[in-house]
C-alpha cells in the first residue's frame, strides 16, 4: 500500500496524542484532580487511527467508555474533551457527560457510551442515514470483546445485514472485559469476526497494535462497504496498558505482563520501526511531533484546570430542546 | 374537518410527515409487511392498520421492516436521529419496552443533556398499548408511566382522532424523542380532524367536558371512561370537569390545578396499576399545590396491583371502568 | 434406529393429540367461543414430538406463544389446557393466563412465553439447575425463526457455552415470523444452526415435518448433551398450517400454499405412511387412535364450557407468594 | 451483635445463606472476577467486595461469572429459579436495568401470577444503585420507582448494616423474586448487626428517629440526609420523625399515617426525579388516607427532572441533601 508522509505523519501525532492525553490523565488521575470514573485507551492507539484515518466528518462513529481515543481519531477538540474530563462548564459537553459521555455530532462522533453494546444498534441506524444521503458514507460501531456479548451487538449485526446499510463493526479485542478475560467470556468457537461472518457478513482480521495493519485491511473493507452500501466487521488484536478504570488494582493479569505488552506491543513502537526503515519519516520528525504534543497537552490541561465550573444552576439546562 | 377514527388519523399523518419531509422514516416489526414472502409488502399494510400504503409510496429505505430486535429498532432509531432523521419506530407492543428500555431509558433520552445540548435526537415511538382484548399480562400494558418517569422522553397519549393526528404531527416537528401512546382498543375511535397541518402543542390539557362539581383528570382510553361515568352522574346533577391531560411529559399542571380550585375535588382515572403511576403523581401535585382548594381527600381510581389476567371476567375487574369512576365521583361529594 | 411399537404409538397419540386441539380450537375461535388471540402449531407437531418424546420429567423445556404443542408433548393435562384457553378458573393457570401463558413447573414444562426469545435465557438458568441435580438432566428452549433474531437468544447460547450447561437450543424454523418470511429477516449466512455454531456448540439440522427425523437428531444430540452437560442446538425445517394467530389474513402465503404444505409437509401423514410401511403399526390401530383423541378433545371442550369461571375478586390472588 | 459496614453485612449474608443452602447461587459479571485470567478468580473478590471469598468457598458452579449479558443473566436467574434454585443475580449498577428490563417487568415479575399461583419464582435480583461519585448519567441513577411500580416484585433498600443483613436475608428465605437495592455510597456505612439467622420482615418500617412535629420519609441513602436536617432543626426544638421504609414494595402504609396522623406534616425524600415517583406515591397515599391529618401541604424532597450529571458541582446540585430537607420542614412548619 502507499503511504503519503502528511497521512503518516497524521497518524502519528493522533496515535501520540492518545498515547500522551491517557498518559497524563492517569497522572492526573492519581493527584485526585479528576472526578468520576475514567477508562483509558492506551495501547489500543493503532485501533482508533487506522480506523478513522480513512474517514472524514460525514462519516460516523459511535464509541464506548473507553472513548478518548476514538473522540480524538475522529477529530474532537482535544481541549473541549480535557476540560470534559474535568467537569468544566468548557468542556465539549458542558461538563455533564464526562469521560463516557464525550460527543460531537458535528465531526460524526456520535457519542461514547456508558452502556455496553448501546452503541452497535446507533451504528445501524447512522448508516440508514448515511445510505439515503447516498455519497458512500458509513457508520462504524467500536465494540470490546466483552460487549461482544451483548445481545444488542447481535440484534444490530443482523438487522445491519437484512436491510443491508453500511454499518461497520470494530471489535478491539483487548482480551479482558473488566477482569475476565476473553477466553472465557466469549463462547465463540473461532473468534469475534467469525461471529459477524455467521451474520451472512464479510469480516476482517487484523493486529490492532499496529497501525499499518489495521489501516490496511480497513481500505479493503471500506473499499467493500463503500462500493456495496453492504454491512462488514473486522476484529482487531490488541491491548491496553493500564487497568479495566483508573484505580484497578489488575489482580488479574500475569506477572510482568503489562512490561511485556510495552515491549512488544507498542503502537507508537512499532509505528516508528518501520516508518523509520521504510525511510518516510525520520526519527526526528517523530520526536518533534511527540514534543508538539506533549505541549498541546499540558496546553490543555493548563486551560482545563482554569476553565469555568458550572454553576448549580445549569444542572436544569437542556432536558428538552423545547418543553 | 373530515371524520375517520384514530387508525386512519395515524395512518394519514404519517403519510403527510413523510410526504413533506424525507428524513421521516418508519421502522419496526411488520411496519409493511410482507418482505421475504410471496404475497410481497404492498398485499400487507402493517399489523395494526396505521401504515397501510406507506410502502408503496416511500418504499423500502423508507419504510422498514425489520428483524424481532426491539434494541435494535429502537438503537437504530436513536442513531439515525443523531445523523440528522426523523425516525419513527413501532414497538407492537408497549409491553416490549423491557425489551430495548435501554436504548428509551439510558439513550434516547439522555443524548441531549448528557452531550451538552448539542445532539438532537427527535426519535418517534409508536407504543400500541393497553388491556381490554384478553391479549392477558404481556400484551396488555401501559407503561406510560415508566416513560414518564423519565427525565429527557416527552410522553403523549391521544384519545381522540383529532388529537391523534395533532400531537403525532407536533412530535414529528420536534427536537424531542417522543413516547407516542396508542390503544388499541380506541384505533376505531371516529371523530373530525382538521385539515392540513394541524398540531397540539404538548403540555396542554383538552378539556374534555365542564362541569363544575369535581374534577376528574383521566388518560388515554379512562377518558371516554370518564365521560360514560360523568353522564350517570349529570343524571344526578353533577356536573364532572374532565381533563384529558393528552401529554403526561410535559403535563399541563396549572389546568389542573385551575380546575381544582373551582371544584375543590379531585379523581385520577388510570389505567396503570397504583404504584408510582399517573393516579400518585396527579394526586401528590394537587396535593403540594392546591392543598387549600381540596374539599375531600383525592381519589385514585386504578387498575389493582397484579398483572393483567387473561380471562374476560376477570380483565373486566382490573380495567377502571366508569362505575368504579362514578362511585369515587360520589365519595368525593359524601365526604365530611 | 430401533423403535419399540409402544413409543411409537404414544408418540403418534400425542402428535395427533396436538392436530386435532389445534384444528378444534381453530373451529371453536371463528365461532367466537374463546377470548385472546391464539398462535396454532398445526404442522409442527414433529417437532415438539420428536423432541420431548426424549425427555422425563426432571428435564426441562421452555415453550413460546405458539406454545400447546409443547405442552402436551411435555405432558401437560389437556382438559387444563383446554379450560386455561377458555379462561376458566378450572384452568392449569385458573384462567389468568390464557393460550399464551400455559405451564406447569411440576413436569419440567417452566412456560409458555408472550415475549419472543425471552425463554431462550430461561432454559440456561433452567440447565443451571439440571446440571446441579447430577442427573444428566437438560434444559430445552424451543425458539421460532424469528426469535432466532431477538438478542437475548444469543446471549443465551454464549452463555450456556461459557458456563457449561446441558441447555438445547431447538429452533423451529416455519419460515415466517409473523408475516415475514425467514429469508427476509434472519441475516444468517448459513442456516440458523450455523449461528449456534459460531457460538461454539455443536448443533443438529433434521426435518421438522417428520418424526423420525427429528426424533433421531434429538436421540443424537442428547446423547451428546447428557454425557458432555456441555449446550447445543438443532434447527428444524417445519411448517405452519394456519395463520399466524387466528384471524390471520395470510395475505404474504403464496397462492395454494397450505394446500400444498398440508400435501406434502403433514407430519401426521408421513408418520402413518413410514409407520406402516415400516410394519410397526396398523392403519388400523392409528385410526383408532385418531378417534380416541377425537373423543379425548370432545370431551375437553365440553368440559371447558361448563367449567366453572374466574369470579371477579380472584383477580387479586397470587401475585405474592406472601405480602 | 458485631460492627460491620453494609458491604460486610451483604457479604456475610450471601456466606451465610450458600452454606445454609445449596440451591442458592449467585450470578453476575464479575462476581468472582478473573475468570479466563492469569490472575484466576480468587484474586479479584468481586466487583464491589460484597462476594469476596464465596468463589474459593463455593466454586464456579455456584459462584458463575457470566458474560456482559444482562439479559441473559437475569433470564437464568429466572429459569433456575423456576426449576426450584434460588439465584441471587448481581446488576453492577442498577442503570443496567433497561438491558434485562423485559425479564425483570415481564418474566420474574409475573410468572407465580400468569401461571396460576403454582410456578414460584425466589430470585433476588442486586441493584447498585445511586448517584453521588460522580459517575455521570447512566451509572448513578437509582430507578427503584420503575421497579416498584411493577406488581409482583418486591422492592427492598436498606440504609443500615443490620437492615441489609436482615432484608436479604429475608429475601433468601422467601418465595418471592426481589429486587434488593444497595447504595454504592453506602456500602462503607457501618453499624451492629446482630449474629446468627437474623431477618427483617418486609413491608415494616424502621423509625429511624422520633421526633413527632414533622413526618420525613426518606428512602436508602437520603435517611442519612434526613438525620442530619433533623439534627439542625433539633437545635431550634423542631422534633422529627424520620421514617425509613425499608422496603417499598409492599410498603408500610400503616406506619407512614400513624406519624403523620400525630404530626400532621409530610416531608418525602426520594433520590429518584419527581415523576411517578416514590415521593408522589407517598404523597399521595397521605392525601387520600390522612387528608384530615395534614396541617400543611405535604413536600416532595426529589432530585430535579433531569439525568444525572456528571461534573462535581452539578451533581451536588442534582442530589437532594440535608439543606433542601431542612427547608421544606420549615415550609411545612412555617405553613398557614
Ligand atoms: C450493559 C452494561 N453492562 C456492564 C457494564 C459494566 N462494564 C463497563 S465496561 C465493561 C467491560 C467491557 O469490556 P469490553 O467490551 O471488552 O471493553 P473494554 O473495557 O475492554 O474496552 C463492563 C462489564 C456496562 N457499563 N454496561
Ligand atoms: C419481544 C417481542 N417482539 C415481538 C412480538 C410479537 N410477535 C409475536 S410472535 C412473533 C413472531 C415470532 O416468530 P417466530 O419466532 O418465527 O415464531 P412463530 O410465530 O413462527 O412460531 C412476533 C413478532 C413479541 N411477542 N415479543
Ligand atoms: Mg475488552
Ligand atoms: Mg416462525
Amino acid at each position: 500500500m502507499q503511504y503519503s508522509k502528511d497521512g503518516l505523519l497524521r497518524a502519528y501525532r493522533r496515535m501520540a496524542t492518545i498515547r500522551q492525553f491517557e498518559e497524563r490523565l492517569h497522572e492526573e488521575i492519581a493527584k485526585g484532580e479528576i472526578p468520576g470514573f475514567t477508562h483509558l485507551y492506551a495501547g489500543q492507539e493503532a485501533a482508533a487511527v487506522g480506523v478513522c484515518e480513512h474517514l472524514d466528518s460525514d462519516d460516523m462513529i459511535v464509541s464506548t467508555h473507553r472513548g478518548h481515543g476514538h473522540c480524538i481519531a475522529k477529530g474532537c477538540d482535544v481541549d473541549g474533551m480535557m476540560k470534559e474530563i474535568y467537569g468544566s462548564r468548557e468542556g465539549l459537553c458542558k461538563g455533564r457527560g464526562g469521560s463516557m459521555h464525550i460527543a460531537d455530532t458535528s465531526i460524526g462522533m456520535l457519542g461514547a457510551n456508558g452502556i455496553v453494546g448501546a452503541g452497535a444498534p446507533q451504528a445501524v441506524g447512522a448508516a440508514i442515514a448515511a445510505k439515503a444521503a447516498g455519497k458512500g458514507k458509513v457508520a462504524i460501531a467500536f465494540s470490546g470483546d466483552g460487549a461482544c456479548n451483548q445481545g444488542t451487538t447481535f440484534e444490530a449485526m443482523n438487522m445491519a445485514a437484512v436491510i443491508k446499510v453500511p454499518a461497520i463493526f470494530v471489535f478491539e479485542n483487548n482480551h479482558y472485559s473488566e477482569h475476565t478475560g476473553d477466553a472465557y467470556a466469549v463462547g465463540t468457537a473461532l473468534d469475534i469476526a467469525s461471529r459477524a461472518e455467521a451474520f451472512g457478513m464479510r469480516a476482517w482480521r487484523a493486529n490492532g497494535c499496529d497501525f499499518y495493519s489495521t489501516f490496511e485491511a480497513m481500505a479493503e473493507l471500506l473499499d467493500y462497504v463503500r462500493s456495496t452500501n453492504l454491512p462488514a466487521a473486522i476484529e482487531l488484536d490488541t491491548e491496553r496498558f493500564y487497568g479495566h478504570f483508573e484505580g484497578d488494582p489488575q489482580r488479574y493479569r500475569a506477572k510482568g505482563e503489562v512490561a511485556r505488552l510495552r515491549e512488544e506491543r507498542d503502537a507508537l513502537k512499532s509505528f516508528r520501526a518501520s516508518a523509520v526503515t521504510k525511510t518516510y519519516l525520520s526519527t526526528d520528525e517523530l520526536d518533534a511531533l511527540d514534543a508538539a504534543v506533549g505541549e498541546e497537552i499540558d496546553r490543555a490541561v493548563e486551560a482545563a484546570r482554569k476553565a469555568e465550573r458550572p454553576d448549580p444552576s445549569h444542572v436544569l439546562e437542556d432536558v428538552y430542546a423545547s418543553y | 374537518m373530515s371524520v375517520m377514527n384514530i387508525r386512519e388519523a395515524i395512518n394519514q399523518t404519517l403519510h403527510d410527515a413523510m410526504e413533506r419531509d424525507p428524513s421521516v422514516i418508519l421502522l419496526g416489526e411488520d411496519v409493511a409487511g410482507g418482505a421475504g414472502t410471496a404475497g410481497g409488502q404492498e398485499a400487507i399494510g402493517g399489523i395494526w392498520g396505521t401504515s397501510t400504503g406507506l410502502i408503496g409510496k416511500f418504499g423500502p429505505d423508507r419504510v422498514i421492516d425489520t428483524p424481532i430486535s426491539e434494541s435494535a429498532i429502537v438503537g437504530a432509531a436513536a442513531g439515525a436521529a443523531l445523523a440528522g432523521m426523523r425516525p419513527v419506530a413501532e414497538l407492537m407492543f408497549a409491553d416490549f419496552i423491557g425489551v430495548c428500555g435501554d436504548q428509551l431509558i439510558n439513550q434516547i433520552a439522555k443524548f441531549r443533556y448528557m452531550f451538552g445540548g448539542k445532539a438532537r435526537c427527535p426519535v418517534v415511538v409508536r407504543l400500541i398499548y393497553g388491556a381490554g382484548m384478553n391479549s392477558a399480562a404481556q400484551h396488555s400494558q401501559a407503561f406510560y408511566n415508566l416513560l414518564t418517569a423519565i427525565p429527557g422522553l416527552k410522553v403523549a397519549m391521544p384519545s381522540t382522532p383529532a388529537d391523534a393526528k395533532g400531537l403525532l404531527n407536533e412530535a414529528l416537528h420536534g427536537d424531542d424523542p417522543v413516547m407516542f401512546f396508542e390503544h388499541k382498543a380506541l384505533y376505531g375511535k371516529k371523530g373530525e380532524v382538521p385539515e392540513g397541518d394541524y398540531r397540539v402543542p404538548f403540555g396542554h390539557v383538552r378539556m374534555a367536558r365542564e362541569g363544575g362539581d369535581v374534577t376528574i383528570v383521566a388518560f388515554g382510553r379512562m377518558v371516554s371512561f370518564a365521560e360514560k361515568a360523568a353522564d350517570k352522574l349529570a343524571e344526578d346533577g353533577i356536573g364532572c370537569d374532565i381533563i384529558d391531560p393528552r401529554t403526561t411529559s410535559p403535563l399541563d399542571e396549572e389546568a389542573i390545578l385551575d380546575s381544582v380550585e373551582q371544584t375543590g375535588r379531585l379523581v385520577v382515572v388510570d389505567e396503570c396499576p397504583p404504584r408510582c403511576g399517573l393516579a400518585a403523581d396527579v394526586t401528590a401535585l394537587v396535593a403540594q399545590k392546591a392543598f387549600t382548594s381540596l374539599d375531600a381527600p383525592p381519589e385514585c381510581v386504578t387498575a389493582p396491583h397484579t398483572p393483567v389476567p387473561f380471562s374476560p371476567e376477570l380483565e373486566r375487574a382490573y380495567v377502571p371502568g366508569p362505575p368504579a369512576i362514578e362511585a369515587a365521583v360520589r365519595r368525593t361529594l359524601d365526604w365530611g
